[in-house]
């Protein structure tokens, strides 16, 4: 362990925490000579939202990418529910219960916005390969199926008056709102944020931190951004990496008075007081 | 009729395709793509021919009205245009329809439609099965009658050789093949095929030279004659070479290889030397009247560029064809002008040096070649003319004389019944 | 006043098919000076940096360089001509390694050592970039990239900067760094800047001047403390 | 941020499978007034459009809606050919039994060929499969024996039953040639297979796999296995492929090699792509564009008195300059044209409807996730 | 041991012809991210441009050199008149255009120049070095071709790796908009590209006709093949497509030699599927890049 006290904060802490729905234990992911993770460990508990911040390249969207699959670690475990998973696919993060948005959109340029949901609810259809083919009524069902999923998902996140537009021609905060709500169609327990505040102005990321802490009453939530008003606000936890380490942990306050985490990331006090407002 | 539908045939209307003052006929070429090289210029060369011919009163006071389509050498496409030249065209018959592959394609259609499908430009032994195929008829001399003649011929003058095979991988080479190995089967000591299209034959002729070959025949198409004469010379490999009728075209791979002197090669004919077959007289033979009569032709009623030999191959189909037409008579038919081929078809003369083998029983075309040997632009006899028959017919000697054209260059040949 | 400033930009109109982006939009950039444009999500704050810089066209005014017209100019002579932009999101070309994506941006005219010269003059300010040089620049990460571009306008030393949310996915403590940089850059060398940011506050905190778009029009352009201070205007449109 | 659910109801689906069927059952009658109407050689040339147009329908739903690129359509189309070549031999089998196994058999081959093509993208895609067009004409030539070798199969085409042209004639009083038969059959397929494409692409198939198109990585995150999604694709657009060469093969009456060569695989996209990418219309008028365009050229070359075989290359040139014609002026191909031109009728009647993007750039580099779109 | 030798060098030096073909591919790609297919039909204009010169008494250098030229003139005019419209469009339309423009060309030339066989002089000798006491299958010319191959190899490799036009045309190729805004003329590194590689192209189109038979469409077996090698490379690599062009040439010449000649496609693709079934991008690509 390269900080153990930071391990104690963790594991150790003051609350009772109860059982970690999602856990990555002793992470370590090389790329050539560059050590993007060094021995990380992260525990998301059932409705809470836990942070993750550091300095850009610190490795932040690498452990995301760890957790979704799309990167094996090189050493290191995850679990989910308390079962170990051995071997991560993204494509069966969804049917686990876990979603994630991207650091871009990643939207679907040629899908309305209520195909794109729907394909966020995609892993509840039942009918197969044949039913579609011949347009059975099974299938007929289960469109109507997945289109009420997807009408739910845009109407929470707010975007279901844009139903039968294409995402392109939406203006970028609403384009955010429908990656949201197709992450949210997969009705995950994990929900894996990466920057989802970034280009929005202030109005909307007070609201995007809202929407977030609402999530908690459903699912857990691991967010991570630089935007300090939405993560000090939102948080239950934060994390602090700085180059691929585990340098603080803790609560919103523990964390933003800690001189590593203002010398790595924060820098002087000039932003910090933005919550405050 | 069932469902209470109209016959068939009604009436004694015209034959299709033949009006008052014409006959309408087509064929199917390849004029663009990788096969159009030398084979697009043979329909030039019958409809120069059959501008003669209308320009001289025509057959039987009607022109012929000569179509012909371009199949790109694809038999889709062949069926397509045939389609086109039947049904919308409305032809009477089909005139040299060129290519194994290609005319394949259409021989149901053609028969089962009663089209005349005559003189099929292609030595396949698929043209001759008259039970089967009662429209169809061959034309040039088989690849086996030609196979057989040549190896006969080694048989004879090279008895020692070693010899190898040079094959196109399809109908062709085998046919061939098939002829030799009649006659040489225990001197060749190699056959190799090349796929047509794949035009890298250094394999081929390095295994040729690898096996020790001293002889090679050659059933192949003129740009691999050409292909294969270049390869050798890279590895200095200089067997006899004998090659088909079909690959052998003097004028035209003569003149091919002995460009190449520009870039300082070799001397101008590399092709001398090499033996082949002849059954038409060719450019070469320039006091050969029928050569004459053709130059002729060509000057007054042919396109751009030089009578080849490739345009004297398609003047004869046709010329062939202008004798059926007459045969059939005055009030030609579909079934008249088969009939009348059936029964005239072996005394017809004309440009070729030996009969067609028509008969009710056959629809084989010419019945043979004569070997001949490539000396600068011309060729020099190494044979008299041979004729035989597919299997195990015998081949013998053909003894007539070769008749000159007819005066005016129009054949003149007797209605049929 | 009319030739103290560098860009001038003339009763602007663009519009994508229907949608009318900016309205007839006057704006005034000087030397030695930070301009900040704000306005919320959709004001046409992207559409007008795109406009000066060429890569849209206005279909009505004009934009002015050192009084020269420049509207009808292409993309790459405005760039010749002193300006560079920084693109919202997207900038780094990410088959290309750093060093390339960098030497991209001072392939005008200067001498080989001088380019080396600048080139490790952004190393320095980005010393991230100086590790991953030969790496291809699509491994990089998002405050990575967007260093890589900024790093890059620099480098040729421009007259004008268009800079489209530079703090975009950056660290806050970077965002200080970058804004320090950015005022020294502007007080040595007299550079004209266009900032664009979200980020109100931050962005007046440097400025000298600012204009806030709503709805492609300007509606408010003042100097930046003014506009700060303007209780109304804030929470109208700045959102702090 | 409720939803009135009068506007939810306004996007669930009035019966997809009813508003298709009405739509082909329309077609159909068109279909038979058509082939009635028109003279024994256009029936053949309809005849051959149809085989063109079931595999290029098939080659949109792939290459349109999933994004990969086949420039080996031909060799699947070969494969149908010479399957339902061997069945019909000797007419040992109904020929709606011959299409079936063509059919089956050429999906096999999908699988195949789409399991080696799932991990390629773009011009790599695009080699294996003009590899794959060059490539498997020859396996026709190796086992000569079986398969004819460059000759190839010759197929005898299905007669038109006794019942079928009495029916025919007792609803149209028209004569029912072989020709007018097999464009019959090749219609009934097409309409057929159109139809049952139509139903695949309104639903959740044809949804993932414009998903799977878009954005590789967000259909991933939603749970799409991207390796089946993209082998089914090729699977569907296989078995319409082996359903056009067993129409092929009967209307052509033989499957030979030279039939499949690399031109035939050209030929399909570029119908797919003039007519309009990813739609099933387009397709049909790429198909149409490929059978009528060269004769009608050729007749107006020789009209112009050009020779017969300098008018047959005037084919391939207006065909060559109609292609990069086509894609200079009209993008989006033929249907980017009529979808503009409906767009704009609806602007015009102020309702405006949602606006497509253009097309972007398919797969070509990594994207960059740090931007923004 | 002799046919051995021989399906070597003849394999040798009909993959340097792929290899040539394959780098003007990739010059194409690496420049404007464009498959041309209409490569072949252009290279076989200016060929016949070269042809009709040297028919008329000119010398073959001179036939050479105004093929070169030619190919270059027509790489800039294609490029700036139809090519233009579509880049920065979707990939296929691209891809349809220089399909329709193979196409075209190849006919416009069968029209203008007669769709018949015609001889193409080489510049050295033809016939094979003599080793000991039997010619080996390899010719002056072959080294000419295998020499040129290497020069516009290495020429190309310099180019894009020490050159500031070659950085520019990568970045005009991968994203206009960044070169534009970078101050990089994107339109005329686009023509540049196209240009350069219609330069390579037409040489390799000199190579092949070399002491061989030309015809309107022969170049069709060099551009699948060329195709093949330059995916085999992996696109992006100069040294790629020489590799992959003598892999294929190699390849095809054994399996024809030994195997039959039918199966020369069957290897082709049997070659090219087995390799990106291991590489995706071709044996050159560098490691696959981040995806998310
Ligand atoms: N495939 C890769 N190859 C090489 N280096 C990589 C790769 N992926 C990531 N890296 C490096 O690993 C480090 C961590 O990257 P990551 O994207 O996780 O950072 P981050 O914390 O998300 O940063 P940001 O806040 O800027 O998004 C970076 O320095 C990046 O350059
Ligand atoms: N390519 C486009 N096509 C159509 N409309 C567009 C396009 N780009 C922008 N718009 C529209 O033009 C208006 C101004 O957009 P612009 O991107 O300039 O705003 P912005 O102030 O930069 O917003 P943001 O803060 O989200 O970056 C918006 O209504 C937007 O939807
Ligand atoms: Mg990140
Ligand atoms: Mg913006």
């Amino acid at each position: 362990m390269t900080s153990p006290g930071v391990s104690e904060t963790r594991y150790l802490g003051t609350r009772t925490d109860p059982a970690p729905l999602f856990a990555a234990t002793g992470v370590t992911v090389r790329f050539g000579g560059l050590t993007a993770l060094d021995d990380v460990s992260l525990a998301a508990l059932p409705r809470e939202v836990h942070g993750v911040i550091g300095p850009n390249g610190a490795g932040k969207t690498t452990l995301f990418n760890v957790c979704c699959g799309f990167v094996r670690p090189d050493a290191g475990t995850l679990s989910w529910r308390g079962r170990e998973i051995g071997d991560l696919r993204p494509h069966r993060l969804a049917g686990m219960g876990i979603a994630r948005t991207l650091q871009g959109l990643g939207l679907f340029r040629g899908l309305t916005v209520v195909e794109n949901v729907m394909v966020g609810a995609d892993r509840f259809h039942r009918s197969g390969f044949l039913s579609g083919l011949f347009a059975l009524p099974r299938s007929t069902a289960d469109e109507r199926r997945l289109r009420e999923r997807a009408w739910h998902a845009m109407s929470e996140a707010g975007v279901a008056g844009y139903a039968a537009a294409y995402p392109g021609s939406l203006p970028y905060p609403v384009q955010k709102r429908v990656a949201l709500a197709r992450a949210l169609a997969t009705e995950p327990d994990l929900l894996l944020l990466d920057e989802p505040a970034s280009g929005l102005g202030h109005d909307e990321i007070e609201e995007l931190g809202a929407f977030v802490r609402g999530l908690t009453e459903r699912m857990a939530v691991i967010l991570v951004d630089h935007h300090m008003d939405l993560v000090m606000s939102a948080c239950d936890r934060i994390t602090v990496l700085d180059f691929g380490r585990v340098v603080a942990a803790g609560s919103p306050g523990e964390v933003r008075d800690d001189p590593a985490v203002i010398d790595a990331y924060l820098g002087e006090a000039a932003d910090r007081g933005g919550e405050h407002d | 009729g069932a469902g209470g539908r109209p016959d068939e045939n009604e009436g004694g209307a015209a034959e299709v395709g033949v009006t008052e003052d014409s006959v309408k006929v087509g064929a199917h070429f390849p004029l663009t793509g990788v096969a159009a090289p030398g084979y697009s210029a043979i329909p030039t060369g019958a409809k120069a021919y059959f501008d003669y011919v209308n320009a001289n009163g025509g057959v039987h006071g009607r022109t012929i009205d000569y179509v012909f389509r371009d199949d790109a050498y694809n038999p889709t496409n062949t069926s397509q245009v045939v389609n086109e030249l039947v049904l919308q065209d409305e032809i009477f018959a089909m005139v040299g329809g060129l290519g194994t592959p290609t005319h394949s394609a259409v021989l149901d259609f053609l028969n089962s439609n009663g089209v005349p499908d005559l003189f099929v430009s292609s030595g396949s032994l698929l043209w001759d099965q008259p039970e089967k195929n009662p429209m169809t008829f061959g034309w040039q001399p088989d690849y086996e009658v030609e196979g057989k003649i040549i190896g006969q011929y080694v048989k004879q003058n090279f008895p020692d050789a070693k010899v190898g095979l040079f094959l196109q991988d399809d109908d062709f080479g085998d046919d061939g093949e098939k002829g030799a190995r009649a006659y040489i089967d225990d001197q060749i000591v190699a056959a190799e095929r090349y796929a047509p299209g794949n035009t890298d034959v250094a394999p081929q002729i390095a295994a040729l030279q690898a096996s020790g070959a001293d002889l090679v025949i050659g059933f192949n198409v003129p740009s691999y004659t050409a292909l294969s004469q270049l390869t050798a010379m890279r590895s200095n490999y200089e067997p006899q070479w004998i090659y088909s009728n079909v690959g052998s075209d003097p004028a035209l791979v003569g003149s091919l290889l002995g460009r190449f002197s520009e870039g300082k090669v070799t001397d101008a004919s590399m092709l001398d030397g090499a033996i082949t077959t002849e059954y038409l007289p060719g450019v070469d033979e320039a006091d050969n009247p029928w050569t004459q009569l053709w130059q002729r032709i060509w000057d007054e009623h042919g396109g751009e560029g030089d009578l080849s030999n490739y345009r004297i191959y398609g003047m004869s189909q046709a010329y062939t064809f202008v004798q059926a037409l007459q045969a059939a008579g005055p009030e030609p038919t579909r079934e008249g002008i088969v009939d009348a081929l059936e029964q005239v078809g072996q005394d017809l003369q004309g440009p070729a040096l030996v009969p067609y083998r028509y008969s009710p029983d056959s629809h084989a075309g010419l019945s043979g070649v004569k070997v001949v040997q490539i000396t600068g632009t011309t060729t020099k006899e190494l044979s008299p003319v041979m004729v035989t028959d597919n299997g195990d017919a015998e081949i013998t000697e053909y003894t007539e004389e070769h008749a000159p054209p007819p005066e005016n260059g129009i054949p003149n040949v007797e209605p049929v019944g | 006043m009319t030739d103290e400033a560098t860009l001038e930009v003339r009763d602007l109109t663009t519009r994508y098919g229907p949608v009318t982006a900016l309205d007839g939009v006057n704006v005034r950039a000087r030397p030695g000076e930070i301009t900040a444009v704000l306005g919320a999500n959709g004001a046409g704050k992207t559409t007008l940096l795109r406009s000066i810089s060429g890569l849209v066209r206005g279909t009505d005014g004009s934009v002015l360089l050192g009084g020269r017209d420049m509207s009808r100019a292409p993309v790459e002579a405005i760039a010749r001509a002193g300006v560079a932009h920084v693109p919202e999101g997207r900038g780094v070309i990410t088959e290309l390694t750093v060093e390339e994506n960098l030497r991209l941006g001072d392939l005008l005219g200067a001498t080989r050592p001088q380019r080396r010269h600048r080139l490790d003059g952004v190393y320095e300010m980005f010393p991230a970039l100086a590790e991953r040089r030969r790496q291809e620049a699509s491994s990089l990460s998002g405050g990575e990239r967007q260093m890589l571009v900024i790093g890059r306008a620099l480098l040729s030393g421009p007259e004008v900067l268009l800079l489209d949310e530079p703090s975009l996915g950056l660290a806050p403590r970077i965002v200080t760094q970058l804004f320090g940089l950015l005022r020294d850059l502007v007080d040595r060398d007299g550079l004209t800047v266009l900032l664009v940011e979200q980020n109100a506050r931050s962005a007046l905190a440097i400025a000298d001047t600012g204009f806030v778009l709503n709805l492609g029009r300007v509606v408010a352009a003042d100097a930046a403390d003014t506009l700060a201070a303007d209780d109304e205007l804030r929470h109208a449109y700045l959102g702090f | 941020m409720s939803a009135p659910t009068a506007a939810a109801r306004r996007f669930l689906p009035s019966s997809v499978f009813g508003r298709n069927l009405l739509t082909v059952l329309v077609a159909l009658v068109a279909v038979v007034l058509v082939l009635e109407l028109t003279s024994p050689f256009r029936n053949s040339q309809l005849a051959t459009m149809s085989y063109y147009a079931i595999a290029a329908v098939g080659l949109t739903v792939l290459t349109g809606l999933n994004g990969q690129i086949s420039l080996g359509h031909g060799a699947l189309m070969a494969v149908g050919a010479y399957t339902t070549g061997l069945l019909l031999e000797n007419e040992a089998m109904p020929f709606p039994v011959a299409m079936l196994a063509a059919m089956v058999v050429t999906a096999v081959a999908g699988i195949v060929v789409g399991a080696a093509a799932a991990r390629l993208h773009g011009p790599y895609l695009a080699g294996a499969t003009l590899a794959l067009a060059v490539g498997v004409p020859g396996i026709a030539i190796y086992f000569d024996g079986l398969l004819g070798g460059e000759q190839g199969l010759r197929i005898s085409s299905p007669t038109p039953p006794d019942w079928f042209a009495d029916a025919m004639y007792f609803l149209t009083a028209g004569e029912m040639t072989s020709a007018r038969y097999l464009a019959y059959i090749g219609w009934g397929t097409l309409l057929l297979v159109v139809l049952l494409l139509a139903n695949l692409i309104a639903g959740r198939y044809g949804r993932i796999w414009r998903a799977v198109r878009d954005d590789e990585i967000a259909a991933e995150l939603a749970g799409v296995r991207l390796g089946r999604m993209r082998v089914l694709a090729f699977v569907v657009s296989a078995a319409c492929a082996g359903l056009a060469g067993a129409v092929l093969a009967m209307v052509v009456r033989l499957a030979a090699p030279s039939g499949f060569t690399i031109v035939l695989s050209l030929a399909l996209l570029t119908a797919v792509v003039v007519g309009g990418l990813g739609s099933l219309g387009g397709a049909l008028l790429g198909s149409a564009l490929l059978v009528f365009l060269p004769p009608a050229v050729t007749d107006i070359g020789t009209d112009l008195g050009m020779s017969g075989v300098q008018a047959a290359q005037l084919a391939p040139f207006v065909y060559g300059v109609v292609l990069v014609v086509v894609m200079l002026a009209a993008p989006g191909g033929v249907m980017g044209i009529v979808r503009r031109l409906r767009h704009a009728g609806r602007r015009a009647r102020g309702r405006g409807g949602p606006s497509r993007p253009a097309a972007g750039k398919q797969g070509v580099g990594a994207t960059d996730q740090g931007g923004r779109g | 041991m002799q046919q051995f030798l021989n399906v070597t060098l003849g394999g040798l030096s009909q993959g340097a012809i792929y290899a040539a073909f394959a780098l003007a591919l990739v010059l194409i790609w690496r420049a404007t991210r464009i498959i041309n297919f209409a490569q072949g039909s252009m290279a076989m204009f200016s060929t016949y441009i070269a042809l009709v010169l040297i028919e008329s008494g000119q010398s073959y250098w001179a036939g050479f050199a105004a093929a070169l030229l030619a190919g270059l003139v027509l790489g800039a005019l294609i490029e700036r008149v139809v090519i233009r419209p579509v880049e920065g469009g979707p990939e296929l339309n691209a891809v349809i255009v220089t399909l329709g423009l193979f196409v075209a060309i190849q006919a416009l030339a069968a029209i203008l120049f007669g769709a018949s066989f015609e001889s193409f002089p080489a510049p050295f000798g033809l016939s094979g070095f003599s080793v000991g006491e039997f010619t080996v299958a390899f010719t002056p010319f072959s080294a000419f071709v295998i020499g040129s191959v290497v020069v516009v190899m290495l020429a190309l490799v310099a180019l894009f790796r020490f050159t500031d036009i070659g950085l520019r045309m990568r970045a005009s190729a991968f994203n206009q908009e960044v070169a534009r805004l970078l101050g990089v003329r994107v339109g005329n590194m686009l023509t540049l590209g196209w240009a350069f590689a219609a330069v390579v192209g037409s040489l390799a189109g000199l190579l092949i006709a070399g002491g061989n038979l030309v015809h309107p469409a022969y170049m069709d077996p060099v551009i699948v093949y060329g195709f093949v090698a330059a995916v085999l490379g992996g696109l992006e690599s100069p040294a790629g497509a020489v590799v992959g062009g003598l892999l294929i040439g190699l390849a095809l010449s054994y399996v024809s030699g030994y195997l039959g000649s039918e199966l020369v496609t069957l290897a082709a693709l049997g070659i090219l599927v087995a390799v990106l079934l291991v590489r995706p991008h071709g044996l050159f690509s560098r490691t696959t890049a981040r995806r998310v």
